[in-house]
């Protein structure tokens, strides 16, 4: 039994290492690039980290929840239309609301970050409220529909461009910072990551983890204890979804553009994707997805059109023969639950 | 997200009639090649390469990415393209959505951007740029020559519909700009829908003469085949999208008789257009679309404006782009004040030539027009 | 509005119903059985319709594209099972949804390498080209009525299926006690395989037959798949009655949201928006219904606990 | 015993019936945990003793009747405000959280005792292992039931009878009102009932037990009172030696199972 004691905790070690890695890595990269002179380099970068956190939201749904939210698209293109709307309106000098009292855009990040935090919150506890009445694959079919719901109004709704979308011209700004040289904006999203990464580190150790993480193996078990699990999984979903929105912000800022595919069913797999390949409930299991996706994506699709085809044939793999992910095969620690 | 260079092969020179250029250009071509949008990228960089092919020219470089029809890949595509590529100049973007995503940050960076197809109203009015040039067409340009067509005809109460998105919107606003007769109903549908029941059965309702449709892609196949099932026979009038080489054979007997506006017809009668049509057949073993001949002009306008101006001095280079003194396919081509073409807009009408179905220019709904955001232009 | 376009407009939301029936009974009987959820199931739906353009194409006849957009979704979902799936059965949903996307991209893609980018070209039948004039004057297309036709025979035919068959009797069998039916000494996998090219060639069939009057192109599965979990949320899992239901809801909420909607607003303001407003609510519409159900019934209408 | 019964009932069910469909599982069901007691229900399989457990427990509603604890009418309560209110209950399969540590599920109970646990800010950002209290009362819970050596062992890694122990361990933190057990000894072996029958008759002093057992030993070594469940009806309740003397439960029950 000391045996197997051992075992998790050198594997556990291993996976710090890895995770140490994987982090210098995304953070030296791009410093490398600088030196270079090879800006795109540093923008791919930025989009890795940028879905990495992204995946780091789903991940306390899917991985500590272990609720299969097929929609965090819909959060993702929340965090981004918060970021359009606030700065088109600030681009414009058209006050957001005229009554009962004034409220202009702004094109200051941290106030758009919390605003897409909080949309994100609250889309997700309505959405929340309302699938996690139901469980499996209700809740995977539910989620997903309600993300075709939200891709559709986006299209549809002509105020913020429809499926035009809404471009902002200029980078939003952060203060001290030149957020539209690529180094810098670098830096900030991987200090966004870093922090949440660190949130996401203590939540996991938490006792709202530890319950979380008991909800999703045994629904009696924390019943049986006194905690309602149908609070805690809601909780884990807005945390989630208010994760996935501050993200969509960021991402909308590399882009300078927010756009009906960001709530795209599309977008919600791979969200996912990120997740899986990098390995469920494991800390960095998202930045490894991620930035491995990042790298196929360019890779791959330098090779062929047909690169899906190969990017399908690599998921099905993981998913049949490695359990843990990319990070659970390299710590040799197999699937992190079950 | 292909890449291709395109390095000629010497033997090609023996063609070469334009003065060589004091540098090479180098052009990044973002399209779409892959998912279901895929056709009309592929046309676009066909007839794109086959300009550079014919003109034996080997100073112009093409570098060509796949933007999956998504804007978030366009914009990075273009950062691409720009900050490790290096290019001098962008092109290729399909879709409206995507161009708003992508153009305005490049022409801000100092890049020309030249538009194969988008024409978003956005671009062409108050936010037009000195470096951004249209060679299609400005969005509601067809749907314009559709509603003069409507009049032209005798229509006097038609039946309108598109998709819930912008271009839908600027599609019937085209439309009615023209078009001088009542409205008998105006619905906007679902974007990426497929079954038209419904708006059928009002058109049937609703004693229309009859229906203009703007419905790109898919959405037009399927709602050509179920207006033809129904029996509902007021004629129908629609832009060239609909009609296209590409799609129209999946549309087949539906689509036939049907009138629809153009600014290119491949029996449009001037040698520039022979040759095209003749080339791109022996290039590639099938009959040229729009796009490609879109494509065709675009690269055809690069290769004039480099036979008069290095690319490096911008404000030359422009002015050069300005003049566009090429060949076009389309036969008289010139740009308006604002960077968008001025041309005549055909009617066409759909027939069958053998066993593949095509059209035929039967008349011209507007001559030498313009768009209507041009005075909105600073330019 | 006149009451003829009102009960056009039933059938229309009648016929889409049906052929959403046909891809969601397909679903809701893999998840019974196996407890499975197949994402692929859309790419099914495409096979079908493309094997149904091509064959049609080539022989010229309709009735033989649409066996052969049978037997190659059926062989499709054959080989689909047999490779893949039948070692997710014992995976968490989480590993099938994985595993399924995958399989939408590989087969997304792998069509359009084979069969091109640009749509396909697949007519309905000469003999059912025309309209039809139904008592009462109300003059519909032929082709629709003959699917909600086809669509309701094959609804019956899948009843009779389940309930008075022995196939029917494993299928419900295995619904309600996977290990039962093994002790019985059924072959559980044979039995899988056979539900699973069921579900597979339903969803061919549906491809085929609206694949004649839309577009045949790639990614015509996926908007249709997550219409069929809505109808399936709404009808209960597993339940092909509750499938029945939940598609004819959905297309009928569908078809009269997009046709009243636009009508409804235009009565408060002015018709350009009335239009734009009206159409944006009704691509929620099936949505709204899909919570409201859930408010209501969180199991679905027609299923068990959830 | 005479005293105890003018005592309240520390827990009461009332009437319960519950049907699936054409099945009685419980009918008419009354049963009464008084203070210092072990009542157990006993029956054969598919007597409807689960069923009548998860009602008492709140997982499953009743058609009609009402549950009690210490006075309180809890029959509109969820489980787990029934939990919260003293209710204490350990399960016939294991529901433990099985890749979490032996510790970490007796920590997870410890935290279920505290009040306002589970969602709130400090709960998201404090560490659960690391607090001094909720170990501690966790540690004292595994040292009672013998699992203080394990537990730093993943849960999965327990043997059966370590499980039921642990589940035990989990219910002593949550210092209940009253225990409800389902089928404790199930898996012990013999050394392992005896060592958890000595453990449920000191239990019994802090909290009064409603047991479900298939143990005849056990339940007729620990048992105050025994209910006898067939058919989904109590058809006797009495001390060990008025059960033993039942000819009604001779016959339905012990003539084919004892």
């Amino acid at each position: 039994m000391s045996g197997a004691v051992t075992n998790i905790r050198s594997g556990a070690r291993r996976e710090w290492v890895i995770n140490l890695v994987l982090l210098a890595g995304l953070g030296l990269v791009p410093l490398w690039a600088w030196f270079a002179d090879a800006p795109f380099t540093i923008t791919l970068a930025t989009r890795a980290a940028i879905l990495a956190l992204a995946g780091t939201g789903l991940n306390i749904a899917l991985g500590m929840g272990g609720l299969v939210s097929f929609g965090h698209a819909v959060f993702f293109g929340i965090g981004g239309y918060a970021m359009g709307i606030l700065a088109s309106h600030a681009q414009n000098y058209d006050p957001l609301v005229q009554w009962p009292v004034v409220i202009e855009g702004t094109q200051f990040m941290p106030v758009i970050w919390i605003v897409a935090i909080l949309a994100g919150a609250v889309a997700a506890l309505v959405i929340g409220a309302l699938s996690l009445r139901t469980s499996g694959v209700y809740f995977i079919m539910i989620t997903l529909a309600f993300g075709q719901m939200f891709y559709y109004f986006a299209i549809s709704w002509p105020a913020y461009g429809g499926e035009d979308g809404l471009a902002i011209y200029v980078r939003n700004g952060f203060p001290g910072l030149n957020t539209l040289d690529p180094i810098q904006y670098f830096a900030l999203c991987f200090a966004v990551l870093l922090v949440v990464l660190f949130f996401n580190a203590r939540l996991i150790r938490s006792p709202f983890g530890l319950a979380l993480n008991a909800a999703r193996q045994s629904t009696q078990r924390v019943e049986a204890v006194g905690m309602d699990p149908f609070r805690l999984r809601l909780a884990a979903f807005v945390l989630s979804g208010a994760i996935t929105a501050l993200a969509g912000a960021l991402f909308a800022d590399l882009n300078r553009f927010a756009s009906p595919a960001m709530f795209s069913w599309q977008l919600s797999g791979e969200i996912m994707v990120f997740v899986i390949l990098g390995g469920v409930a494991r800390l960095c299991g998202p930045l490894a997805g991620a930035v491995v996706f990042v790298m196929l994506e360019h890779f791959l699709g330098g090779l062929s059109e047909y690169w899906h085809i190969f990017l399908g044939l690599l998921l099905l793999l993981v998913v049949l023969l490695a359990k843990g992910g990319l990070i659970g095969l390299l710590s040799g620690r197999g699937a992190a639950h079950g | 997200m292909r890449m291709k260079s395109l390095a000629l092969a010497a033997a090609l020179s023996l063609s070469v009639t334009l003065p060589a250029a004091a540098e090479p250009v180098k052009v990044g071509m973002i399209t779409t090649l892959s998912g279901g949008g895929a056709g009309l990228g592929i046309d676009v960089r066909d007839g794109f390469m086959l300009a550079v092919k014919n003109s034996g020219n080997t100073d112009l470089e093409l570098v060509v990415e796949d933007d999956q029809q998504k804007p978030d890949i366009a914009v990075q595509l273009a950062d691409k393209m720009i900050q490790s590529e290096k290019v001098d100049i962008l092109t290729g973007i399909i879709w409206s959505n995507l161009a708003m995503a992508v153009v305005p940050a490049a022409t801000a960076q100092g890049k020309f951007y030249l538009s194969p197809n988008a024409g978003p109203s956005a671009l062409a009015g108050k936010g037009c740029h000195e470096n951004y040039f249209n060679v299609a067409w400005q969005n509601d340009n067809l749907h314009e020559a559709a509603g003069a067509y409507a009049n032209d005809a005798g229509f006097k109460n038609s039946f309108i519909l598109a998709p819930n998105y912008p271009a839908g919107k600027d599609a019937l606003t085209g439309y009615k700009r023209f078009y001088k007769g009542d409205v008998a109903g105006e619905i906007y549908t679902q974007l990426g829908q497929n079954d038209y029941a419904a708006e059928i059965a009002q058109i049937r309702a609703s004693g229309a003469d009859s229906v203009f449709f703007f419905l790109p892609g898919g959405m037009g196949i399927a709602f050509m085949k179920q207006y033809a099932a129904s029996g509902v026979g007021m004629p129908l009038i629609g832009p060239a999208f609909s009609f296209d080489q590409g799609i129209l054979q999946a549309v087949g007997e539906a689509a036939l008789g049907v009138k629809n506006t153009s600014q290119w017809n491949k029996d449009i009668d001037n040698p520039a257009n022979k040759a095209f049509v003749e080339s791109f057949q022996a290039e590639y073993g099938r009959l040229p679309s729009l796009y490609a001949s879109q494509g065709f002009d675009t690269a055809n306008l690069i290769l004039s404006a480099m036979g008069k101006a290095s690319v490096g001095d911008a404000d030359a280079f422009r002015a050069a782009l300005e003049e566009a003194d090429f060949d076009s396919v389309r036969g008289s081509f010139k740009f308006a004040s604002n960077h968008h073409p001025v041309q005549d807009i055909y009617v066409r009408e759909v027939i069958k030539e053998g066993d593949v179905f095509t059209n035929k220019i039967i008349g011209t709904a507007l001559k030498d027009h313009a768009d209507a955001y041009a005075a909105e232009c600073k330019l | 509005m006149s009451p003829i376009l009102f009960i056009e407009q039933l059938l229309n939301g009648l016929q889409f119903g049906i052929m959403l029936f046909l891809m969601a009974s397909g679903l809701t009987l893999v998840f019974g059985v196996m407890g499975l959820i197949n994402l692929a199931h859309g790419s099914l739906f495409m096979i079908g319709a493309f094997a149904a353009a091509a064959v049609a194409g080539w022989s010229g006849s309709f009735l033989l594209g649409l066996a052969a957009a049978l037997a190659a979704a059926a062989a499709a979902g054959v080989i689909i099972e047999t490779v893949v799936i039948r070692r997710l059965y014992n995976r968490d949903h989480l590993d099938q949804v994985l595993a399924t996307f995958a399989l939408i991209l590989i087969l997304s893609e792998g069509t359009r390498w084979l069969f091109g980018s640009f749509p396909l070209y697949l007519e309905r039948p000469s003999w059912l080209a025309g309209p039809v004039t139904l008592p009462g004057g109300i003059e519909y297309s032929s082709y629709r009525l003959a699917l909600i036709v086809v669509g309701l025979a094959i609804a019956a035919g899948l009843f009779f299926l389940v309930t008075h068959t022995r196939l029917g009797d494993r299928i419900r069998a295995g619904e309600s006690d996977r290990e039962m039916i093994a002790a019985l000494g059924v072959d559980i996998s044979k039995l899988y395989t056979i539900v699973f090219a069921l579900g597979a060639a339903l969803a061919g069939l549906a491809g085929a037959l609206v694949g004649a009057i839309q577009s045949v192109q790639v990614g015509m599965g996926e908007p249709v798949l997550i219409l069929a979990f809505v109808v399936i949320v709404i009808g209960g899992i597993g339940s092909i009655k509750g499938a029945l239901i939940g598609a004819l809801l959905v297309g009928l909420t569908d078809t009269l949201g997009r046709f009243l909607l636009p009508i409804l607003f235009g009565t408060v303001m002015d018709p350009a928006s009335a239009t734009a407003v009206g159409s944006a609510l009704a691509s929620m519409a099936i949505y709204m219904l899909m919570a409201l159900v859930l408010l209501i019934r969180p199991q679905g209408l027609f299923g068990g606990a959830p | 015993m005479a005293d105890q019964h003018t005592l309240l009932p520390v827990l009461e069910a009332r009437s319960i019936t519950r049907t699936f469909a054409a099945l009685k599982a419980n009918e008419d069901v009354s049963i009464d945990l008084k203070q210092g007691e072990i009542h157990a229900v006993i029956g054969p399989n598919g007597a409807g003793k689960s069923t009548l457990i998860q009602q008492i427990c709140g997982t499953l509603a009743p058609d009609s009747g009402e549950v009690f604890l210490a006075g309180e009418n809890i029959t509109p309560l969820k489980a787990h405000q029934r939990a919260r209110r003293g209710l204490a209950r350990t399960f016939q399969v294991s529901a433990l959280a099985m890749e979490d540590t032996v510790l970490e599920n007796a920590v997870l109970g410890a935290l279920g005792a505290q009040s306002g646990a589970g969602v709130s800010v400090m709960g998201m950002f404090s560490s659960a292992l690391g607090n001094r209290a909720l170990r501690d009362a966790a540690m004292e819970a595994l040292l009672r039931v013998g699992l203080r050596d394990k537990a730093q062992v993943r849960t999965a890694q327990l043997s059966h009878g370590e499980r039921r122990q642990l589940e035990l361990a989990v219910a002593l933190t949550l210092k209940p009102k009253a225990f409800v057990m389902d089928e404790p000894m199930a898996g012990l072996g013999a050394s392992g009932s005896k060592a958890m029958t000595e453990f449920l008759d000191r239990l019994r002093r802090e909290a009064p037990i409603l047991l479900v057992e298939h143990d005849m030993d056990a339940v007729f070594a620990l048992a105050d009172r025994i209910s006898v469940l067939v058919y989904g009806r109590i058809i006797a309740t009495g001390t060990v030696d008025e059960i033993r003397a039942d000819a009604g439960v001779r016959e339905a029950y012990l003539g084919e199972d004892a």
